[in-house]
């Protein structure tokens, strides 16, 4: 594991480390180096910790056991079952468009700027693995039918920013920022009352420029989008966001949604939620009251 | 003017005598639910998420009831504690269900940003289940044995005196 | 203690004992209703620091002593 | 297939909210909120800016500290800090033609309203109060107080302690308590003889003044809306009671002028009783408060207080609220507007007013209100009193008082009527002191952390 690197700032540091399979970054409003330093290594140590035991690329986790079950009744762990009941109520309140068991979906989309679409027969193979209503989950125990896959991945990344800067906040009364890849959690303002300012970034030309700029004295912002994943078929561009009952990519979903909650998992659901709405996502977000971008 | 300091004086007894002329009913003592055969009565609650939490539904489990509201501080001080026990002995078949009896949700909820409930919570305005439970003071803690019996029932918080809690749920816990 | 004293005290007392025996007079506040008795406002004097004004200022301007409590300063302004 | 409805707007936020919030309290089982729940500081500051038409000045900021520790005891501290400057009346009564009036108890000699001799005076008032609360038990509470103040002239050291026991499932709350204070009067100038023409005076000497109180008192909860309380007080007072600076007008009794004056000199002992109802009544959102005091002592003193406020909740957090009070005195027994020249003279006199037939009334009103970007509460009050004295049998504004405008300029209203020398009854001296308007603004500050 590489060690984070840290920086000085105007007046703070900011350590970054790689995590979530994408640059990390936590803002520390403090002057101690050193305590900087024990700081970013935390938030680093949880990043990892729940990357692996999440994450459905790895061969020796949770996830791995529950994918290669064979229909057979797996027992979680107390994490585990929280995450599955938060994407339980994400599912029954977007009336199944969220659905952590749509991942499989990607064996037959590749959203690489080109124009392969699947054909009707391999979709209706891939769809009949889909739907979280197959899946018997009674806590701690989830059962679930051969061929199914679960992806936290639409909940992990904000879970663990809220889980590493609360585990940070109560380690420290300066206030931080915790950034993994764009969806971030504000513990509290600069000193002298000062937000931070985040810049969004521009989904065309990620990098390089700055769309917008939301002041965040305290909270989590999230952002969902589909930057260069997409397709144009019939001269249509279709985005990556998929919904789960058609295996469809949703039409007119923005190109991205950035929500501002009281926390980074809060705002990162209503953003997806709100592209699972293609048009209507702006809507869906002023109606929900929150504050939010849309680009 | 002489007269009237007397005349307030005078007044001010006779309103305290109507005050106490009012009709009189001894308070209903809370019944001692100490005693071991008490069955705990059951509820059907709505919890954050919306879902029905039963009693029955937590059959075969050791269930830590807390009666508890956003006003009343020592409660705030219970919830750590809680949080605590769900973490030691929520693998081991303890279910800890707080339920809370605010008149307005909005104020329990802000509550619950505040102070975070790694446990269930239900909502319970109109207070029958506490009145079922003949809850004394809040908060009121009660350890269900796995055959529903009521073990234990502390009124108040202290931290000091958590351990008889802690203990009784050692017991029933043990198969 | 003069007569009329002794009589004011007597009553006093008597008044005292009278509303303590009520004890529930009407209908049983149950302790989940005590949510607006929590409220800071639902004290008789709210603000200590008011009342121990206003105390100081009648306490000086008029001839008269006697609110909730006990003690408290005195000063060579009556 | 038409996909069902998703649910959504602030409710669906909500739900989102708060389970989103659960799940990450679980994840980190969160010390820091349970070790910052318990040690909690509440700071109370004040400045009172009251002012006297034409007479004393007051500017008092005080400081409230106090902390509530996780074993349920409560530590405060108290600072006040007083500067007064001003006049304050003599008692004396103003110079100036006498002139009489004809009542049912024969001739009757009312002082015309010149100017009311008053004292020219600074000084600074130093207080310091320390309160402890300690439970006992689930019901019964401690509550120990100290007190210490000092001023040029007085001194005042003083404890007290009480206790508050809670019975009938807690709806009724029974709490006794004492207090004791041993002050020092040492006047300026040093302590004159009362009755006397003032040029004996003893120098260096503080006179000692005792203060005995007990309370005794009851609270019950009647309804969720309604609190009602009744308290009772006694107080004993034993030693230095007379006001050094206070003097008594001698009236000749040929020429009806002010021709003289004695200091004032007021009874040792004072045993002092009340009695006070309070009532709180939560309506929606407001709350009603009601008081009405009963007061009585054996200088025969009898005072009713009646206070009625009514806190108006307005959005977010700031309120209104406005103030009544009315109170009525009877005056002492030895309270004399001024005292006939070469009389026998009276054990006892004082031309004090604040002991004499005296009327108060109170209009207030606050405004609270928070501050964007600070946390507690900021209070502004305004209240307006004004005091006269009622004369024996007519009610209302003091005889002579002739309105406000003309009266600081010292034009009484001279009424004609015949001018006997038959010999006139002391009772029958008035004073005529003009109503006293009274503004006192008070700017509070209140905060939690």
């Amino acid at each position: 594991m590489t060690p984070p690197t840290l920086e000085r700032g105007e007046d703070f540091w900011v350590g970054r480390f790689a995590a979530m399979g994408g640059p990390c970054e936590v803002l520390l409003d403090l002057d101690d180096r050193d305590e900087a330093l024990a700081l970013v290594a935390c938030a680093q140590d949880e990043a990892l910790r729940i990357e692996h035991k999440f994450s459905r690329y790895r061969a020796d986790n949770i996830i791995d056991r529950i994918n290669r079950a064979g229909g057979e009744p797996v027992e979680v762990d107390a994490e585990t079952a929280r995450l599955l009941d938060y994407a339980a109520l994400c599912h029954e309140m977007s009336a199944g468009r969220f659905d952590i068991t749509s991942g499989v979906l990607r064996r037959v989309w590749t959203f690489d700027g080109g124009a392969r679409v699947p054909d009707e027969a391999a979709l209706r193979d891939v769809l009949a693995l889909v739907g979280w209503e197959r899946v018997t989950w009674r806590t701690p125990v989830l059962t679930m039918p051969p061929g199914m896959e679960i992806d936290l991945g639409g909940i992990g990344k904000e879970y663990a920013v809220d889980s590493a800067a609360a585990l940070l906040a109560r380690r420290t009364s300066s206030a931080l920022v915790v950034n993994f890849g764009g969806d971030l959690y504000a513990t509290g303002p600069r000193r002298g009352g000062r937000p931070w300012a985040i810049g969004v970034d521009d989904p065309e030309r990620t990098g390089q420029g700055v769309l917008d700029r939301v002041d965040l004295t305290r909270g989590g912002l999230a952002t969902s989008g589909d930057a260069r994943r997409f397709v144009t078929w019939q001269g249509r561009r279709l985005g990556h966001i998929l919904d789960p009952r058609t295996g469809w990519p949703i039409e007119g979903a923005p190109r991205a949604v950035t929500v501002i909650a009281s926390t980074c998992l809060e705002a990162g659901t209503l953003s997806t939620l709100a592209s699972l709405q293609g048009p209507g996502a702006a809507e869906f977000l002023r109606d929900s009251g929150v504050e939010f971008r849309i680009h | 003017m002489q007269r009237a300091p007397r005349l307030m004086i005078a007044s001010l007894l006779g309103l305290a005598l109507a005050v106490a002329a009012m009709p009189v009913r001894a308070a209903d003592a809370p019944a001692p639910a100490k005693s071991a055969s008490a069955h705990a009565p059951s509820f059907a609650l709505p919890d954050r998420l919306g879902k029905t939490v039963t009693l029955d539904s937590l059959a075969g489990k050791v269930v830590l009831l807390d009666f508890w509201a956003s006003w009343c501080v020592p409660c705030r001080q219970s919830f750590p504690w809680m949080n605590a026990l769900r973490e030691k002995y929520g693998a081991k078949g303890l279910a800890v269900v707080a339920i809370n009896l605010d008149k307005d949700r909005a104020a329990a909820d802000a509550f619950l940003v505040k102070n975070p409930a790694a446990f269930t919570v239900a909502f319970d305005a109109s207070g029958k289940t506490a009145e079922a439970y003949r809850v004394a003071a809040m908060p009121s803690t009660y350890v269900i044995a796995k055959d529903g019996t009521i073990l234990v029932r502390h009124t108040g918080f202290d931290p000091k005196k958590t351990s008889e809690v802690e203990t009784a749920i050692e017991g029933a816990l043990k198969p | 203690m003069s007569t009329r004293l002794r009589r004011s005290a007597l009553l006093f007392v008597l008044a005292v004992l009278a509303v303590a025996g009520s004890g529930c007079a009407t209908a049983k506040v149950q302790p989940w209703d005590r949510d607006l008795m929590a409220r800071e406002t639902m004290r008789f004097a709210p603000s200590k620091i008011e009342s121990g004004t206003d105390d100081h200022i009648y306490f000086s301007k008029e001839g008269s002593v006697g609110g909730l409590g006990v003690g408290g300063g005195g000063c060579g302004c009556n | 297939m038409q996909l069902a409805a998703p649910e959504r707007g602030l409710a669906a936020r909500r739900r989102i909210a708060a389970a989103a919030c659960a799940l990450i309290a679980a994840a980190v089982p969160t010390a820091a909120h349970s070790q910052e729940a318990t040690g909690s500081w509440t700071l109370d500051t004040s400045i009172l800016l009251y002012g006297e038409q034409d007479r004393t000045e007051i500017f008092e900021p005080v400081a409230r500290i106090s902390r509530l520790f996780s074993n349920g005891h409560r530590l405060s501290g108290q600072f006040a800090y007083d500067a007064i400057t001003g006049a304050s009346p003599t008692g004396a009564l103003p110079s100036g033609q006498l002139q009489t009036t004809t009542t049912p108890s024969g001739n009757t000699v009312t002082i015309a309203a010149g100017a009311v001799p008053t004292n020219e005076f600074q000084d600074q008032r130093f207080a310091l109060d320390g309160e402890w609360e300690a439970p006992l038990a689930r019901t019964l509470k401690s509550t120990l107080g100290a007190h210490y103040s000092s001023e040029t002239d007085y001194m005042s050291l003083g404890g007290s302690a009480s206790a508050s026991y809670e019975i009938m499932d807690r709806l009724t709350t029974l709490t006794a308590g004492m207090g004791y204070n041993a002050d020092k009067v040492s006047p300026i100038g040093g302590t004159r003889t009362g009755l006397s023409d003032g040029t004996v005076a003893v120098q260096g000497l503080d006179n000692p003044k005792n203060v005995t109180s007990g309370m005794l008192g009851v609270s019950h909860i009647l309804s969720r809306r309604w609190l009602v309380g009744l308290s009772g007080t006694l107080q004993a007072e034993d030693g230095y009671l007379t006001d050094p600076y206070k003097v008594v007008s001698l009236v000749d009794s040929t020429t009806l002028e002010v021709s003289g004056q004695l200091t004032e000199k007021r009874p040792d002992k004072r045993q002092r009783a009340s009695l006070l109802f309070s009532s709180v009544y939560h309506l929606n959102e407001d709350v009603f408060y009601f008081s009405l005091r009963g007061y009585s002592d054996d200088w025969n003193v009898r005072s009713g207080t009646l206070d009625l406020r009514l806190r108006h909740e307005l959005a977010n957090g700031k309120y209104l609220q406005p103030h009544v009070r009315y109170y009525s005195q009877s005056q002492a027994d030895f309270y004399v507007p001024g005292l006939i020249a070469g009389q026998a003279l009276p054990a006892y006199a004082s031309a004090d007013y604040r002991i004499g037939p005296l009327r108060t009334g109170t209009l207030g009103l606050t405004y609270g209100f928070h501050v964007k970007g600070m946390p507690g509460t900021v209070s502004l009050r305004a209240e307006y009193l004004r005091q006269w004295l009622a004369t024996p049998g007519g009610e209302g504004e003091g005889e002579g008082g002739g309105g406000d405008d003309d009266r600081a300029a010292g034009g009484g209203e001279v009424r004609a009527g015949p001018v006997t020398t038959a010999t006139i009854d002391p009772a029958s001296i008035q004073s005529n002191m003009p109503p006293l308007n009274i503004g006192s603004f008070l700017i509070g500050y209140t905060v939690n952390f």
